[in-house]
């Protein structure tokens, strides 16, 4: 265990039990913010990946942004305060998502930790360097990105001002 | 003289007949002439004929391996029996254009007839197997179309039909066997199919079992032991259709076949016994049969089994040297004799109005014509000495007695031969007690045109006579012996004898075997017994076939729609709720599945 | 350029008369028909003589060319299907059955002989299998829009049949080549033809033969396969079951020649005791259902599968007998079932049914001519000598008697001790059809209740007439047809 | 290394994709300067396609060895980013045209959303994603024009404003952000695997020699196959598409069941013909494949036989064509990548001919067919030689042809279970057609109100139908297109 | 030096936590959820690849940057969905069958 591995266990945990907490709690508005907390902790692990740049956007985007639009979607969709019953999985159904995530993960796990290997020094990449790349070698696809952003807009707008009803 | 323009001369007459068939009187010429056109042809060739055979080259045809000339050949023996069918054919033609005066298909049945003699005469002069089948089959065809002529009668048309059928069973065997032969000496000419397979190193299994294949059809097409009981059902045919048949066609083709398959045969000790062993049984048991009819009709046809029995058992029992002439004499002989019979008989039953020995009773004394005929016939039936049926006999007599010598079936042979003798004469005595009894007075005869009359008495002139070709060297019989002569005239005598106990006045069947009667005519039951055993379990095959069919293989086909219509109700009922979490469970559920399917297919 | 136009002018003539000319009257359609029936037979008859054929790309990226001519193996099928063509449209003016327009019936007609002479005239063996496809859905469409309009249901259910059951055949076939060409490297069957399979190991040979037969089994149709013809021809117009007996059935028989046979013998050989079983039980089941059968179109049907089963057993025997037995059944068995068809139709819309359990007056009484016909064909049917029937079961029995040296001598003579028992049925069953047809179950006519033929009908059912008894009294020319092209293919092998 | 890494920029090579976003900027644009004008975007949208098209159509005429490279990184590297080669190109064409026409359907009077602005744009876009798919190399654009050519269309679903649609457009939503998730979760794979964040064959085959990260490459193809899946409708990921079908307005649902169709194939081949760099042993990579293209090609088929309604049976008729589509794809040879590009076109073609056919119809059960061939021999003509393509069946020649080239490279590959499998489907599939076809030739109804007689859809389908008579004559067209 | 087992791990937990809140979640807005920690397991793998040097043209930071935006876009075409099939429905439900019968 190295100082960096150590650091990494640390956040990821946070990242683990919040993501557990935004997955299973029964209330509503509570795993959206149990998302910001997993989020955070993924953050913190990129962080500790040397990734500074990336935790910096997601914090941004998705702490800042993301959520907060999806919590208003939850108030728009007059998502209960307490415990959402409405929407209540069946135990026949939460035991097989609970099967099928486990399978996922021990999945991927078991296909990618033969991979690990010994520590490894970290490669650390610079925010200029990423710029760089993203300005150079990436410039077609963040270009199309932004078509995708201001298809994505107007598509929102269009879709949220159609009229009910609005075709026979 | 080239056999050919005898064999197509009434291939085309009858084809021309059909052409014509609106036409009465044209098609009347044509069968006519075309018939005597053949005698005279047949005459020509007799008369030409050296002691060499002579081919006619046919239309070779390209099979790959097998090689198929399709000639034909004659020798003198051959043409003194293509000679005796032309003149039975020409005589029936003669008498058909009187017998079915009113019939609306006449041209059809003397175009048919034509075929028949067509056929006959390829079988006759057949130099390669394959034409031999195509004349073979093609008689049998006929002889349904004949038989089945008055198809407005059930009985006719269920005779016909069991004809053919019958005929056509036991034609299994004969193909098989040819194609075994053929199979052997890759190819279908005769006299190398014989040549090949008499060679010394030649099969001995193989070819007696093809000798017996084709025999069993032999039996099958001469009405033998255990194919006899189509013969008599035939004759719900018309009287000359009868005759046809019976004196020189059909019946008779399986002694020309084995004939000229004799060198084979005379080698084949196991195909010699089973045709003996038929034969013999078949000429007791139909005479005896033929002697309890109650319809003399059926009686001459059971004599047709019997005599056609005792042709064929000269071939069994001959030996190799002795060749196999004595029977196709005694086929020349029966040809003549029973054409005159059947036709006479006919002529009875047009003044009698039935076959039925009742009545017929009497019926002869109407013309002195009929009555000559009919006894000379009879005696010739008979085979009292001299008449040609008497000679013939008795050469087969004598070779039964050199085979006897030699072992095989000869003394089998010659014992059945003996009773048959002794019945015959019998049956032939209460035949002639029947026809010319004294019962009542006769109505008028319809009038006779004098060609039938001429056709009658010429029979009558050969059944006498007809003896003499023995003078041409036509079949190289050779000589017999007075002392067999003596015994079997002996045992006709006793025949005859026996018929005549009931005195002059009363039929010996009903005196003798009141009891057998209606058993005989129902041909101790062998109608009931092949339906028995052969329609009704090919019947019952066939429903069983039939309802597998439908609802085994079928069912499959059918099961496969079934399956594909309720896996598509199942796939459409999954997927009718259309909730979108489930297409997203789907999707990972599948992500798993395929993970795991790649990275253990992988490992 | 002859071949060419022997494809082209029914496939034109066919589709316009399906699409833009669909609304042309019957007598324009008949007439249109008719010319394009003429043209593609006397066409047919030059293609014979000049044995020209047409060879240019059509999918380079395949190596497929568009490559169409004629030999001695399909000379006689090429005339076979244009002289088909010619009479069945010639038909149309005995009948046209509703369903639709009658420009679309004479179309699907043509188009379904253009699909023949395509089958019969290629030479690659993936435009076999697209020509092979051409004809399903025009024969569809005659089933299943113009077939018996007494009972819809069946109607759909016999077209589903045919087109389902062929599609799966032809769709293995195509598997099949598509193997075969790529263990090869070529499509073109006359390469195919001359490497005869040298270049494929046995297992191979095997997995190709079995896929090509498989397919092709159905089309033939081979027991236990053949259970969409039974409907399908009965429910077929008439002209359609002429069709579909006198050439489409001959498409599967061909391809068997043009493909197992002739591209990979050795694999061909490991399977043939089974086809030949397969080909007995045929001939042995159809004619005993045929004896039990009410239909009489049904029954046809049947002996159809037997009659098939003497071509499928003379192909597996392997030998050039063997070849020129099938190529012979085959075009006898055409001529003989469209005779049948043809008249049995013809009863068929003068009785309305053809049960045969039910009393008719007979009909050699009431229609001699018809009768005649009848009568004749049934002799054919069961292989009267002098008929077409005769020489191809008698070689085909033959062949399976003394197979090719690689195949199970004692199991081949069983075959053709049974085919030759199934010969004997077909006596039965043909006799059976006779006496209850063609001699009546009700001798004393009442007059005029069967129409005997004339006109069309009669010059039709002659001409079908007459080339049976030409085949059955002169076999020599078309056995010498087919005789070097099959000594070419070396059904010794 | 802080200056931006140089890679040239072509723009006329890229014009195929260039093009249609430039036109998507442009409506919006015009729109806001002039508003309320609602007939010109779809007009401008149509052309800008067909010009686009045609660029595409000149690469894919080129010869196959010298394909068109653009956005290529300096030597030593050295790697282009945008390569069209013939296929590549043709396979725009196709996604550009199906656009084109999914657009004039969607604007054809009588029918389809109000506000063409939007739905102009969001095509475009949808057309934009798809052609750079089809050329892209490299994980980063791949991903942005694989969602590009998506999310247009699940707004697209939503605009239709009813009850229904939004159901049907949740449905689509649901489904589409969970392949997006999939499809980052497998390209980071692959990026573990590979190393290399474009498709190339070569870090493939450096891969594949080490049995660790072989087993990640693997994984990482499945997760991306159900990915694009979900796109390509493939059973399991197909559950949407008779939801969004049926609830789209016909437009919507041409352009899903041929555009997004095309596009989505054309991102598998990508990631295929970095496959072929597996080497001999790689038919195991069929294993997964092949599943998926058997699975969906009989489920698709045996429901389908049960559909009453024309545009679900489209509907299934698209997943067990999918199947097909990556049945030649599982034998990983350059021959398969082209005969499944080839497929794909040809079932795009005839599908849209159905669509515009059912537009001018309209949706519903399939008994307002009946007896169509009379009623209107042009809508009846055109979707009959449809629906018999699809069948593969001749007269529609192409439909065969296709069929034959899908199946050779899996026969190739002796892909032998996966083979009878596509035998089964063939007979499915004709049954599944011809019951349609069968109806056309019916008897006709009374008589069927006709909706849709515009003259986008009439356009559609007489241009459809020449290029399916032209390609079932000549057969070569599209096969040479593509090699 | 770092020892790669800890980001593969994370990984493969936060991909299973969010293939289970994908599959148990019957709101649709929640769903997000789950498909944000999938995606979030995808940017772990992503960058623990950089951080091994295993990469070329910084894909392990430029891809991230890329999918973040990509998810941003997605989740507001979502949410704008969401909220129309609510105005519709009034609920959403994703374990409510459609209106329409097949």
């Amino acid at each position: 265990m190295t100082a960096l591995d150590t650091a990494f266990a640390a956040t990821g945990l946070v990242a683990v039990v919040g993501g557990v907490l935004a997955v299973t709690t029964r209330h509503v508005v509570h795993a959206a913010l149990w998302l910001v907390v997993a989020l955070l902790g993924v953050a913190g692990s990129l962080l500790v990946l040397g990734a500074e740049l990336v935790a910096l956007v997601l914090v941004l985007v998705y702490v800042g942004a993301v959520v907060v639009l999806v919590l208003f979607a939850l108030m728009l969709t007059r998502a209960p305060i307490g415990p959402d019953l409405e929407h209540r999985a069946g135990p026949w159904r939460t035991a097989g998502s609970a099967a099928l995530g486990a399978a996922v993960a021990v999945l991927l796990g078991s296909v990618l930790l033969p991979l690990s290997g010994s520590a490894v020094e970290r490669a650390g990449v610079t925010s200029t360097q990423v710029a760089g790349q993203i300005f150079g070698t990436w410039v077609w696809p963040f270009e199309l990105l932004s078509l995708l952003l201001l298809v994505a807009l107007v598509a929102a707008l269009a879709v949220s001002r159609i009229p009910r009803e609005a075709a026979p | 003289m080239n056999p050919w323009p005898v064999v197509l001369l009434p291939a085309l007459a009858s084809l021309a007949g059909l052409l014509l068939g609106r036409d009465r009187r044209l098609s009347r010429a044509v069968a006519v002439a075309a018939a005597a056109l053949t005698l005279l042809l047949t005459l020509v060739a007799w008369a030409v004929q050296g002691e060499e055979p002579v081919r006619g080259a046919g239309p070779s045809i390209r099979t790959g391996e097998l090689s198929v000339p399709l000639d034909v050949v004659s020798n003198p023996s051959l043409a003194a029996v293509a000679f005796i069918v032309a003149l039975v054919a020409l005589a029936v033609q003669v008498y058909t254009v009187w017998y079915l005066v009113d019939d609306d298909r006449y041209p059809v049945f003397a175009a048919t007839v034509s075929l028949f003699t067509s056929s006959m005469l390829l079988v006759v002069h057949s130099g390669d197997l394959v034409l031999t089948v195509i004349g073979w089959e093609v008689m049998g065809w006929c002889s349904f179309l004949l038989i089945g002529h008055w198809s407005r009668r059930h009985s006719a048309r269920r005779a016909a039909h069991k004809a053919f059928l019958v005929t056509r069973l036991a034609d299994i065997g004969f193909l098989l066997g040819v194609i075994g032969l053929a199979a052997g000496a890759r190819t279908t000419d005769l006299g190398e199919v014989v040549e090949s397979w008499g060679r010394p190193g030649a099969d001995d299994t193989l070819r007696a079992l093809f000798l017996t294949l084709i025999v069993i059809g032999v039996l099958g097409k001469s009405a033998q032991l255990p194919f006899q009981d189509w013969l008599a059902d035939a004759m719900e045919g018309p009287t000359p259709a009868s005759a046809l048949i019976h004196a020189a066609t059909m019946v008779a083709a399986g002694t020309v076949v084995l004939a000229a398959l004799f060198p084979l045969l005379a080698e084949s000790p196991g195909a010699r016994w089973v045709l003996g062993i038929s034969v013999s049984l078949t000429m007791v048991l139909a005479a005896a049969l033929a002697f309890a009819q109650s319809d003399l009709k059926r009686l001459l046809a059971w004599s047709t089994v019997s005599q056609v029995g005792v042709m064929l058992s000269a071939l069994a029992a001959a030996p190799i040297e002795a060749g196999p002439d004595a029977g196709l004499f005694h086929l020349w002989s029966h040809a003549v004799f029973k054409a005159l019979l059947f036709l006479a008989l006919g002529w009875a039953a047009v003044i009698a109005g039935g076959t039925a020995a009742y009545a017929l009773r009497g019926s002869a004394a109407a013309a002195p014509l009929l009555r000559v005929s009919l006894l000379f016939g009879l005696l010739s039936l008979a085979g009292v000495p001299l008449v040609v049926g008497g000679l013939s006999k008795e050469h087969v007599v004598a070779v039964a007695w050199e085979g006897a010598v030699h072992g095989g079936p000869g003394l089998v042979v010659l014992v059945a031969l003996l009773t048959t003798a002794a019945l015959t004469g019998a049956y032939c005595t209460r035949a002639y007690l029947l026809l010319t009894a004294h019962v009542r007075p006769q109505r008028s005869s319809p009038r006779l045109p004098p060609a039938v009359q001429g056709v009658l008495s010429g029979l009558v002139l050969l059944s006498v006579l007809g003896g003499l070709v023995l003078l041409t060297d036509a079949f190289a019989v050779g000589e017999f012996s007075l002392t067999w002569v003596v015994i079997t005239t002996l045992a006709v005598l006793v025949g005859v004898l026996v018929a005549l106990r009931g005195g002059f006045d009363r039929d010996p069947a009903e005196v003798l075997v009141p009891r057998f009667i209606p058993l005989a005519d129902r041909g101790l039951g062998a109608d009931a017994a092949y339906r028995r055993l052969v329609a009704e379990p090919v019947l019952a095959l066939a429903r069983l076939v039939s309802f597998l069919d439908t609802e085994v293989v079928d069912a499959y086909v059918r099961g496969t729609a079934v399956a594909t219509r309720v896996a598509g109700r199942a796939g459409a009922r999954a997927h009718r709720g259309e909730r979108p979490g489930s297409a997203v469970g789907l999707v990972l559920a599948a992500l798993v599945l395929l993970g795991l399917a790649g990275v253990l297919a992988w490992s | 350029m002859v071949v060419s136009l022997l494809l082209a002018i029914p496939a034109a003539a066919g589709l316009w008369l399906v699409t833009g000319g669909r609304a042309l009257p019957l007598a324009a359609a008949r007439l249109l028909s008719a010319t394009a029936v003429g043209l593609t037979l006397v066409l047919s008859l030059a293609a014979a003589v000049s044995r020209q054929g047409i060879d240019r790309p059509w999918l380079p990226d395949l190596g497929v060319r568009f490559s169409f001519g004629v030999d001695g193996i399909a000379v006689p099928l090429v005339l076979l299907t244009a002289a088909i063509g010619a009479l069945v449209v010639a038909h149309a003016w005995v009948e046209v059955p509703e369903g639709g327009t009658p420009a679309t019936f004479l179309g699907c007609l043509l188009l379904v002989e253009a699909g023949a002479l395509a089958t019969f005239t290629a030479r690659d063996a993936i435009l076999f299998f697209v020509a092979f496809e051409l004809v399903l859905v025009p024969m569809w469409v005659l089933i299943s829009r113009y077939g018996d309009r007494h009972d819809d249901q069946a109607r759909a259910d016999a077209g589903h049949r045919f087109v389902l059951y062929t599609a799966f055949g032809s769709t293995l076939m195509l598997v099949g080549i598509l193997a075969l060409v790529t263990f090869t490297g070529t499509s073109d069957l006359r390469e195919l033809a001359a490497g005869a399979g040298a270049a494929l190991p046995p297992d191979r040979q095997l997995l190709v033969a079995a896929l090509l037969v498989t397919g092709l089994a159905v089309k033939v149709p081979v027991f236990p396969v053949h259970t969409w013809l039974p409907p399908a021809h009965t429910i077929a117009p008439t002209a359609g079951s002429v069709l579909l007996a006198a050439v489409l059935l001959k498409m599967g028989t061909y391809g068997l020649v043009r493909l197992p046979v002739a591209t990979v013998p050795d694999g061909f050989a490991r399977l043939s005791p089974v086809l030949a079983v397969l080909g007995v039980v045929g001939i042995v089941w159809g004619a005993l259902v045929c004896l039990v059968e009410r239909d009489l179109k049904r029954l046809i049907a049947y002996s159809s599968v037997a009659h098939m089963g003497f071509v499928v057993l003379a192909l597996a025997a392997g030998t050039e007998t063997g070849l020129q037995a099938a190529l012979f059944a085959n075009i006898a068995h055409g001529v003989v079932s469209a005779l049948l068809f043809v008249l049995v139709g013809g009863l068929k819309q003068r009785w309305g049914t053809v049960d045969l359990s039910v009393a008719r007056p007979a009909l050699r009484e009431t229609s001699p001519r018809l009768g005649f016909v009848l009568v004749l064909g049934l002799a054919a049917s069961l292989g009267l000598p002098g008929l077409a029937g005769f020489w191809g079961e008698l070689l085909a029995v033959y062949a399976a008697w003394a197979p090719a040296d690689n195949r199970p001598r004692a199991l081949f003579v069983g075959c053709a001790v049974v085919a030759a028992v199934g010969a004997a049925l077909a006596a039965a069953y043909a006799l059976r059809v006779a006496r209850r047809v063609w001699v009546g179950d009700v001798p004393e006519p009442e007059a005029g209740t069967t129409r005997d033929t004339r006109g069309v009908e009669a010059v039709v059912l002659t001409t079908l007439a007459l080339g049976v008894v030409v085949l059955g009294v002169l076999p020599g020319p078309l056995l010498a047809v087919t005789a070097d092209a099959v000594a070419r293919i070396g059904g010794a092998r | 290394m802080t200056d931006p890494v140089p890679v040239g920029v072509d723009a006329v090579i890229l014009a195929p994709a260039l093009l249609p976003a430039l036109a998507a900027v442009l409506v919006l644009v015009g729109d806001a300067l002039l508003p309320g004008r609602r007939r010109w975007p779809p007009l401008l949208g149509i052309a800008v396609l067909l010009v686009a098209a045609g660029a595409a159509l000149a690469t894919g005429l080129r010869p196959a060895s010298e394909p068109l490279r653009t956005l290529c990184l300096p030597a030593p590297d050295g790697a282009c980013l945008w390569t069209a080669g013939p296929a590549t190109g043709t396979l725009q064409a196709g996604i550009l045209l199906a656009g084109a026409a999914a657009l004039a359907l969607l604007h054809d009077a009588g029918g389809g959303p109000r506000d063409t602005t939007v739905t102009t744009t969001l095509l475009l876009a949808a057309a934009t994603g798809g052609a750079g798919v089809a050329a892209s190399r490299d994980i980063g654009a791949w991903l942005v024009t694989l969602e590009l050519a998506t999310v247009p269309l699940v707004a697209l679903v939503a605009l239709r404003g009813t009850r229904t649609a939004a159901h049907g457009a949740l449905t689509l939503l649901v489904t589409s952000v969970t392949s997006f998730a999939l499809l980052v979760l497998g390209s980071a794979l692959w990026l573990t695997a590979t190393g290399d964040a474009a498709f190339a064959a070569d870090t493939v085959s450096a891969a594949w020699g080490d049995p660790e990260r072989r087993t990640v490459l693997v994984l990482a193809v499945t997760v991306l196959l159900c990915g694009l899946g979900f796109k390509l409708s493939l059973v399991p990921f197909h559950a949407w598409t008779p939801q969004a079908y049926s609830t789209a307005d016909i437009g919507t649902a041409a352009a899903l069941a041929t555009m997004s169709k095309v596009s989505a194939a054309a991102g598998l081949l990508v990631v295929a013909s970095a496959l072929t760099g597996t080497g001999p042993d790689a038919g195991r990579v069929s294993v997964v494949v092949g599943i998926v293209a058997a699975a969906s090609m009989l489920l698709g088929n045996v429901v389908a036989l049960r559909q009453d309604d024309a545009t679900r049976l489209l509907a299934w008729s698209t997943v067990a064509q999918a199947g097909w589509v990556v049945l030649p794809v599982a034998a990983l040879s350059a021959s398969g990548i082209r005969a499944s590009a080839a497929y794909v076109l040809v079932y795009a073609l005839a599908t849209m001919v159905a669509f515009a056919a059912v537009a001018r119809v309209g949706p519903g059960p399939l008994a307002r067919f009946r007896g169509l061939l009379r009623r209107d021999r042009l809508t009846g003509g055109a979707l009959a030689l449809a629906l018999l393509v699809l069948a593969g069946l001749p007269p529609g020649v192409i439909g065969l042809v296709a069929k034959v080239v899908a199946l050779g490279p899996a026969v190739d590959a002796g892909l032998w279970p996966l083979v009878v499998v596509a035998v089964v489907a063939v007979v499915l599939g004709v049954a599944v057609y011809l019951r349609w076809f069968a109806l056309l030739l019916g008897e006709p109804a009374e008589d069927v109100p006709s909706e849709g007689r515009g003259g986008g859809s009439r356009a559609v389908l007489v241009l459809g139908t020449a290029l399916l008579v032209l390609l079932s004559a000549l057969p070569a067209l599209l096969l040479d297109l593509l090699s | 030096m770092i020892h790669l087992t800890g980001p593969y791990l994370l990984a493969a937990a936060l991909v299973g936590l969010g293939a289970f809140g994908i599959t148990v979640r019957r709101n649709a807005v929640l769903l997000l959820v789950g498909v944000e920690l999938v995606l979030s397991g995808g940017l772990v793998l992503l960058v623990a690849t950089q951080a091994a040097g295993g990469d070329r043209w910084a894909a392990g930071s430029v891809l991230p940057l890329f999918v973040i935006t990509i998810a941003a876009a997605e989740v507001v075409v979502a949410l704008a969905v969401i909220l129309t099939a609510y105005r519709h429905r009034a609920r959403i439900d994703l374990a409510e069958p459609s209106g329409e019968a097949p």
